[in-house]
C-alpha cells in the first residue's frame, strides 16, 4: 500500500480513531489524550554501552536535535525515564544489571533496541563467548534499529515509529474489561 | 498618573461588596479564600509548565538547537504532554523506603511556593495577602522547602538521595542569610517591611538606581544568592546529575517527581519576583528625569506587563548562568557563601545604614 | 548457562564512618557500563574499586577463528572513538611482518585520517567531560563541530563512526574528490571555533577552581602505572607514539610533543586542547602534499603471517594502543593481544582520587577520557 | 596557512634520509621565521618538547645497541635463552628465575626498564607463556621478556606487580583470561568474568551454551 498523498501519511499516522470500534467517546477521546501525551513525551534513560551510544549522542546534538519531538530530557535516574535505547552490545554480565534496569522503569515503559548488536549480537554473534545474542533474550523490545552503528536519522525514524506504537495503545478500555 | 487606570483594586473591591452585602461574613472569607486558592493553582500550573517550557527554548537557543517542535504550534503543547504523561505515570514506592516521609516531602517541597506566591503583588491591588512584616515572611517561609529536600533526601533510602539531600541542605541554609540580609539591606533603605509599600516608594524612582552603589552590590548577591536558594546550576549540587543521578529525588518517579520539577521553576519565579519587587520597583514603569513625553508613553504599558517583563528578564539571566557556568564542589559552594558573600552584605548592611542615615540617596 | 553472582569484593575492611557506594554500570559519569565500587565518608572518597566485565566482548578470543582482514574490522569496535587508529596498528603490524612496503600515498592518507580522528575524539571528550562537569552547553558546542569531521569521514568512506577505512596493504578505497578541500575548509573553521572552546570553560574561573590542582598524578606514577596518550603526557611523561616510534607519515612532519607538568585535571584538559591545535597542524602539512600513487598494494587472496611473534604500537587517541600477535603461519592468527590505552589509565584512579570529594572523582575521571569497550575489549 | 607548504619538497619517492635532511633544512628555517614572528601557542605553561624526529636519529636516542643490549642480559643471566631474527631483543627467562632478572633490568642503571608496556599471556600445548614487553624512558630501549610456567595445569608465576604497579592489573586479566595464578600477587580477581566461567582464551576452552560457532 503506498502513501500517494500528504493526507493519506496523516491518515496513516493517527490510527487511533479508526482503531476503536464501538466503546464509550469519552474513554476513547481520553485515550486519544494519553496517548498523545505519552507519545510526545518519552524521556530516554541515559544509558549508553558501546558505539550506538555516541550515535544516540549526535541524535541528542544540535544538528539532529532530538528535543524537537520531545524527547529532550534524558534522565540519569530509571525512576524517572520512559524508555531505553539499548545502544550496544549487552553481555551474560550486564544482562542482570539490564532486566533490573528496566524493572525499575516505571510503567508504562519502552525499549529501542540500537544497532545490529542490540538487535542480534551483531558482529560478536560468531565465537563470542560473552555478548548475548540480542537484548531480546532479556527485555522485551519495541523498536528494532538496524546498522552498525545505524545512523542518527535512523534513530529518529525509530522515534517516530514509536510514537506511531504508542498511540495504538488502549489503556482505559483494557481496565474496563477487567 | 495614566497607569493607574490599570489598578485592579475596584474589581477586587466590588467583589468584596458584592459578597459581604449578600452572604455572611464567614461565608465571604471561605468563598474569598477558594477564589483565591484556585487562582493561584491554576497560576501556579500554567506558568510552571510555561517556564518550563520557556527553559526549554531559551537553553536550546544557547546550545543552538530548536528545541521543542513538534508538538503544537512552536512545541508549545510539549510541557502539557510531559504534565499529562507524569500525571499518569507509575507511581512507585521502593520496598525499603520510609514511606510516610517518602511521600511527605514533595507536598511540604510544593507548599512553599505556594506560601510566599501570596504576599507578591503583580500589579496594582492584585496581592492577596498584605503584611506589614511581608519580606520578613518571605525569608521565613522559603526555607521551609529545605525540609521536603532534606526529607527526600532521607527517607528515600538511597546513597545518592542521602548526599543530594545533605548538600542541599548545607546550600540552602548558608545561602538564606545571603538572601535574607541583601533584602534587609534594601529594608534599611526602604524603612518599611510591607511588600506594597516598598513598590509604592520606587514611584519616584526604583531602588536599584536610587540605593546606587550598595543597592547594586545587594542585588548581585541576592541574584547570586537566590540562583543558590532555588537549586539551580551552576549550584544544582542537590541534583548534579553527572556525580548523583539525579540527587534527592532519584527515587521519585511520575506525580512526585513532577512536583520537586514544578517547586524549582515556581521557586525561580518567585526569586525573580522578589528582585523585581524590592530593587526593581515590581509593577512600576520605568521613569527617566524629567522625560516627560517618554514617561506618559512608559505609563501606558499596563503594570502587570511591566512586572512579568522585568521578571523574565531576571529568570532569562539566571537560565543564563545555568547554561554557561559548569557546576561548582559543594566546599566551594560554602566558601563562596561564607567567605565572600556573607562579609560583603555585612559591610554592605553598614554602608547602607551610613548613606541612609546621611541622607546620600537620591 | 552460567551464572553472574553480584559479589562486593573489598580489599581491606570498611571502618566504622565509611560507606559504600556503586558508581555504575549505569551512571552518566562512568561513560559507558564501568562500576566504580566507591568507599567514602561523607563526600571524600577513600577508595575507588574499578569493577570492569560488563561490556567484555572476547575479542581477542573471537580472532583466533578470524582471518587477518577480518580482524580489522573488530579492532574499531572496541576504542570506537579512535577507530581508525585500531585499524592502522592492525593493518602495519601485519604489514610489518609481510615485509610490506606500503606507497606514500597511504601513509599520507592514514595519518590524515589519524589526526582527524584523535580531532574528533578530542572534541567528543571535551563535550563529555564538560558535561560531567555541569556545562551543559558544552556538550552541544563539541557534538556540533564533530559532525563538521563526521561528514568528511563519511564522504570518503561512507561511514561517521567505524571507518573500517584500513586494510592491510593500503587503504580500502581512494579518498573522494572533495576531501582536501573539505578538510582545509573544517580547519579554518575550526580554528575559529576552537578559542570559543577556551572561552566557555578553560577560562571560566569555576572551572579552574574544579580542576586546578585536582587528581595529581606525578611523572613517576604515570610511567609506573603505563598512564599514556595525553593523560600520561600532562604528568611529564613522554610517551608519544608518533615522536618516539614513527610510522605512516609521522617521520615526514615536523611537529611537537605537548607535554606538560603538573598533571592534575586541569594539565590533562589543556594538553588536550593543544592537541587539538597540534593535530591541525599535522593535517595542513600533509593536506596539499598528498603525493599521486596507488591507494593500496595488492595482496594476497588469503593472508597468511610467517611464524612468529609480532607487536605494534601506534597513538590513538587516548594513548599507546599495541596489537600483539602470534602467529604460527596459518591464515588465523594463533593468538592477538590489543593493548588498549584505557586499560592500564583507568586503574590509576584508586591512586589519585584518594582524598578527593566525590565531585572530583568525575572531573578526574573526565578528564581521564575512558572509553569503555577499549578497556574491556 | 604558510605551514602547509614548508615540507613540499619531501613529496616523491625519496629515501627517509634524504626526507629528513631537507626537514631539518626546513625546519631551521622555519625557526628563522618563528623567532621574527613568534609561534601561535595557546599552551600557556604546556612546555612544547620540539625534537627532530626520523627513525635513524631515534635509534641513535638509544645508550646502547639491541646488540650490546642482549650481549649485556645474557653475560649476567647466562642461562636465559635468546631468540634470534626476531623483531626485537627477546629473552626468555626461567620462571623460578623471573621476579629476581626483572628486578635487576628496572634498578640497573644502564638498562632503566621502568615502563611495562604490555604484559599478556599466550598458551601453549605444554606450557603457558607470558610475555612482557617493556621499554626504558630514558634509553629507548624496547625489549620482550618471556616466561614459561611449568606446567598448564596448576601455571603458577611470580607477579612483577611489586616491580611495576601497572603490572597489578594485567597479571588479573591474565588470571580472568588464561588461568595462572600469581604468587604474592596482593589482589588477584577475576576482571571480567565469574569465577563459575572457564579460561577463554585457552586453546581447550569450549562453551556450547554460549558460543556459536562458524
Amino acid at each position: 500500500m503506498g502513501i500517494t498523498s500528504k493526507k493519506e501519511f496523516e491518515k496513516n499516522d493517527f490510527p487511533v480513531l479508526d482503531s476503536y470500534e464501538g466503546g464509550s467517546i469519552i474513554l476513547t477521546q481520553l485515550d486519544a489524550l494519553v496517548n498523545w501525551a505519552r507519545s510526545n513525551s518519552v524521556w530516554p534513560l541515559t544509558f549508553g554501552t558501546r558505539c550506538c551510544a555516541i550515535e544516540f549522542m549526535a541524535v541528542g546534538a544540535s544538528r539532529h536535535d532530538m528535543a524537537r519531538f520531545g524527547y529532550e530530557v534524558a534522565r540519569a535516574t530509571p525512576r524517572q525515564a520512559d524508555m531505553i535505547i539499548i545502544s550496544g552490545s549487552i553481555n551474560y554480565k550486564m544482562a542482570p544489571v539490564l532486566k533490573r534496569l528496566y524493572d525499575q522503569i516505571a510503567d508504562p515503559k519502552y525499549v529501542i533496541a540500537m544497532g545490529a548488536c542490540a538487535v542480534s549480537g551483531g558482529p560478536f554473534y560468531y565465537n563470542s563467548y560473552s555478548i548475548v545474542k540480542g537484548a531480546d533474550h532479556v527485555i522485551p523490545v519495541d523498536i528494532y534499529v538496524p546498522g552498525c552503528p545505524p545512523r542518527p536519522e535512523a534513530l529518529l525514524y525509530a522515534f517516530l515509529q514509536l510514537q506511531k506504537k504508542i498511540k495504538r495503545e488502549k489503556n482505559f478500555k483494557k481496565q474496563l474489561k477487567k | 498618573m495614566a497607569f493607574e487606570k490599570y489598578d485592579f483594586t475596584p474589581i477586587t473591591q466590588s467583589i468584596h461588596q458584592a459578597l459581604i452585602e449578600n452572604v455572611s461574613p464567614l461565608l465571604t472569607t471561605i468563598i474569598e479564600w477558594t477564589i483565591i486558592g484556585v487562582l493561584y493553582l491554576l497560576f501556579i500550573a500554567v506558568f510552571g509548565l510555561f517556564l518550563v517550557y520557556a527553559e526549554r527554548k531559551v537553553c536550546a537557543a544557547f546550545q543552538q538547537r530548536l528545541g521543542p517542535m513538534r508538538v503544537g504550534p512552536w512545541g508549545l503543547l510539549q510541557t502539557i504532554a510531559d504534565f499529562i504523561k507524569l500525571l499518569m505515570k507509575e507511581l512507585i514506592t521502593p520496598k525499603s523506603v520510609d514511606k510516610f516521609l517518602y511521600n511527605l516531602a514533595p507536598f511540604i517541597v510544593i507548599i512553599v511556593p505556594f506560601l510566599t506566591i501570596s504576599v507578591i503583588p503583580f500589579a496594582p491591588g492584585l496581592q492577596s495577602l498584605d503584611f506589614d512584616i511581608g519580606i520578613f515572611f518571605v525569608t521565613a517561609v522559603s526555607s521551609v522547602g529545605v525540609i521536603g529536600v532534606l526529607l527526600a533526601g532521607w527517607a528515600s533510602n538511597n546513597k545518592y538521595s542521602l548526599i543530594g539531600g545533605m548538600r542541599s541542605g548545607a546550600q540552602i541554609v548558608s545561602y538564606e542569610l545571603s538572601v535574607g540580609m541583601s533584602l534587609i539591606t534594601m529594608v534599611i533603605l526602604a524603612g518599611t517591611m510591607q511588600v506594597s509599600e516598598i513598590v509604592e516608594l520606587q514611584r519616584g524612582g526604583w531602588f536599584l538606581f536610587k540605593g546606587h552603589i550598595p543597592a547594586l552590590i545587594a542585588f548581585t548577591v541576592f541574584v547570586i544568592a537566590g540562583t543558590a536558594e532555588t537549586n539551580r546550576g551552576p549550584f544544582d549540587l542537590a541534583e548534579a546529575e553527572s556525580e548523583l543521578t539525579a540527587g534527592f529525588h532519584t527515587e521519585y518517579s511520575g506525580i512526585k517527581f513532577a512536583f520537586f520539577f514544578l517547586a524549582e521553576y515556581i521557586n525561580l519565579f518567585i526569586v525573580a519576583a522578589m528582585a523585581t519587587i524590592v530593587f526593581l520597583g515590581g509593577w512600576m514603569p520605568f521613569h527617566f528625569g524629567d522625560w516627560a513625553a517618554f514617561n506618559n508613553v512608559m505609563d501606558f504599558i499596563p503594570g502587570l506587563v511591566w512586572f512579568f517583563l522585568k521578571v523574565f528578564g531576571i529568570i532569562f539571566l539566571i537560565m543564563w548562568f545555568k547554561w554557561t557556568f559548569p557546576r561548582l564542589r559543594i566546599d566551594q559552594i560554602l566558601t563562596l557563601e561564607w567567605k565572600y558573600l556573607l562579609p560583603i552584605n555585612l559591610f554592605n548592611i553598614l554602608l547602607m545604614a551610613t548613606m541612609v542615615l546621611l541622607g546620600w540617596h537620591w | 548457562m552460567a551464572e553472574f553472582s553480584e559479589k562486593y569484593i573489598i580489599t581491606d575492611e570498611i571502618k566504622a564512618d565509611e560507606y559504600l557506594v556503586n558508581i555504575g554500570p549505569q551512571h552518566p559519569s562512568t561513560h559507558g557500563v564501568l562500576r566504580l565500587l566507591t568507599r567514602l565518608e561523607g563526600e571524600i572518597v577513600h577508595n575507588v574499586e574499578p569493577h570492569i566485565g560488563y561490556i567484555h566482548s572476547g575479542i581477542e578470543k573471537m580472532t583466533e577463528a578470524l582471518s587477518y582482514p577480518q580482524i580489522v574490522h573488530l579492532t574499531d569496535r572496541m576504542d570506537y572513538l579512535s577507530a581508525h587508529m585500531n585499524n592502522e596498528a592492525v593493518c602495519l603490524c601485519v604489514e610489518n611482518a609481510l615485509q610490506v612496503e606500503v606507497p606514500e600515498r597511504v601513509k599520507y592518507i592514514r595519518t590524515i585520517f589519524d589526526e582527524l580522528q584523535r580531532l574528533a575524539s578530542h572534541q567528543l571528550w571535551w563535550c563529555a567531560s564538560g558535561m560531567d562537569l555541569g556545562a551543559l552547553t558544552a556538550f552541544f558546542y563539541g557534538l556540533r563541530d564533530r559532525e563538521d569531521i563526521l561528514d568528511i569521514f563519511e564522504e570518503t568512506c561512507g561511514a561517521r563512526l567505524t571507518l573500517n577505512y584500513s586494510v592491510p596493504g593500503g587503504v580500502m578505497f581512494d579518498i573522494h574528490p572533495n576531501f582536501q578541500k573539505s578538510v582545509k575548509a573544517f580547519i579554518t573553521k575550526f580554528r575559529k571555533k576552537l578559542p570559543e572552546y577556551d572561552k566557555l570553560l578553560t577560562d571560566n574561573i569555576i572551572f579552574q577552581n574544579r580542576t586546578k590542582g585536582v587528581g595529581v598524578l606525578s611523572k613517576e606514577d604515570a610511567i609506573a602505572f603505563g598512564v599514556t596518550g595525553p593523560t600520561g603526557r600532562a604528568s611529564g611523561f613522554s610517551c608519544d607514539v608518533r615522536k618516539h616510534h614513527p610510522y605512516s607519515a609521522y617521520p615526514y612532519i615536523k611537529f611537537d610533543e605537548k607535554l606538560g607538568t603538573d598533571g592534575d585535571s586541569f594539565m590533562r584538559w589543556k594538553v588536550r586542547m593543544d592537541e587539538m591545535w597540534e593535530s591541525m597542524n599535522i593535517i595542513e602539512q600533509l593536506i596539499d602534499n598528498i603525493p599521486e600513487g596507488d591507494f593500496a598494494v595488492k595482496m594476497k587472496g588469503v593472508i597468511k603471517l610467517p611464524e612468529g611473534e609480532f607487536y605494534q604500537r601506534v597513538e590513538s587517541a587516548r594513548g599507546e594502543f599495541g596489537v600483539y600477535i602470534v602467529s604460527d603461519g596459518k591464515k588465523n592468527p594463533y593468538r592477538v593481544k590489543f593493548r588498549s590505552p584505557g586499560f592500564s589509565n583507568l586503574f590509576t584512579i584508586n591512586h589519585i582520587a584518594k582524598g578527593w570529594k566525590i565531585a572530583d572523582l568525575v572531573a578526574i575521571m573526565a578528564t581521564f577520557d575512558l572509553v569503555i569497550p577499549d578497556i574491556d575489549r | 596557512m604558510k605551514r602547509g607548504r614548508e615540507i613540499v619538497g619531501i613529496v616523491g619517492k625519496r629515501k627517509p634520509d634524504s626526507v629528513c635532511k631537507t626537514s631539518q633544512r626546513f625546519d631551521r628555517m622555519v625557526n628563522k621565521k618563528n623567532k621574527v614572528k613568534g609561534n601561535k601557542d595557546i599552551g600557556l605553561s604546556v612546555t612544547s618538547r620540539n625534537k627532530e624526529v626520523n627513525l635513524a636519529q631515534s635509534e641513535t636516542n638509544q645508550a646502547m645497541t639491541n646488540e650490546q643490549l642482549i650481549e649485556q642480559l645474557t653475560s649476567a643471566n647466562p642461562d636465559a635463552v635468546v631468540k634470534q631474527g626476531s623483531q626485537y631483543p627477546e629473552i626468555t627467562v626461567a620462571h623460578d628465575k623471573l621476579h629476581a632478572f626483572m628486578q635487576n633490568i628496572k634498578s640497573d642503571s644502564s638498562l632503566a626498564f621502568d615502563y611495562l608496556v604490555c604484559e599478556t599471556g599466550v598458551d601453549y600445548p605444554e606450557f603457558i607463556q607470558v610475555v612482557y614487553h617493556l621499554e626504558s624512558t630514558s634509553h629507548r630501549h624496547f625489549m620482550v621478556v618471556k616466561a614459561n610456567t611449568e606446567n598448564r595445569e596448576t601455571a603458577t608465576l611470580d607477579t612483577v606487580s611489586d616491580i611495576w604497579p601497572t603490572a597489578e592489573f594485567h597479571e588479573c586479566e591474565i588470571y580472568d583470561l588464561l588461568g595462572i595464578r600469581f604468587n604474592n600477587h596482593p589482589n588477584l580477581r577475576r576482571y571480567f568474568l565469574d569465577d563459575t566461567w572457564g579460561h577463554p582464551l585457552r586453546k581447550d576452552f569450549h562453551d556450547d551454551i554460549h558460543v556459536v560457532e562458524r
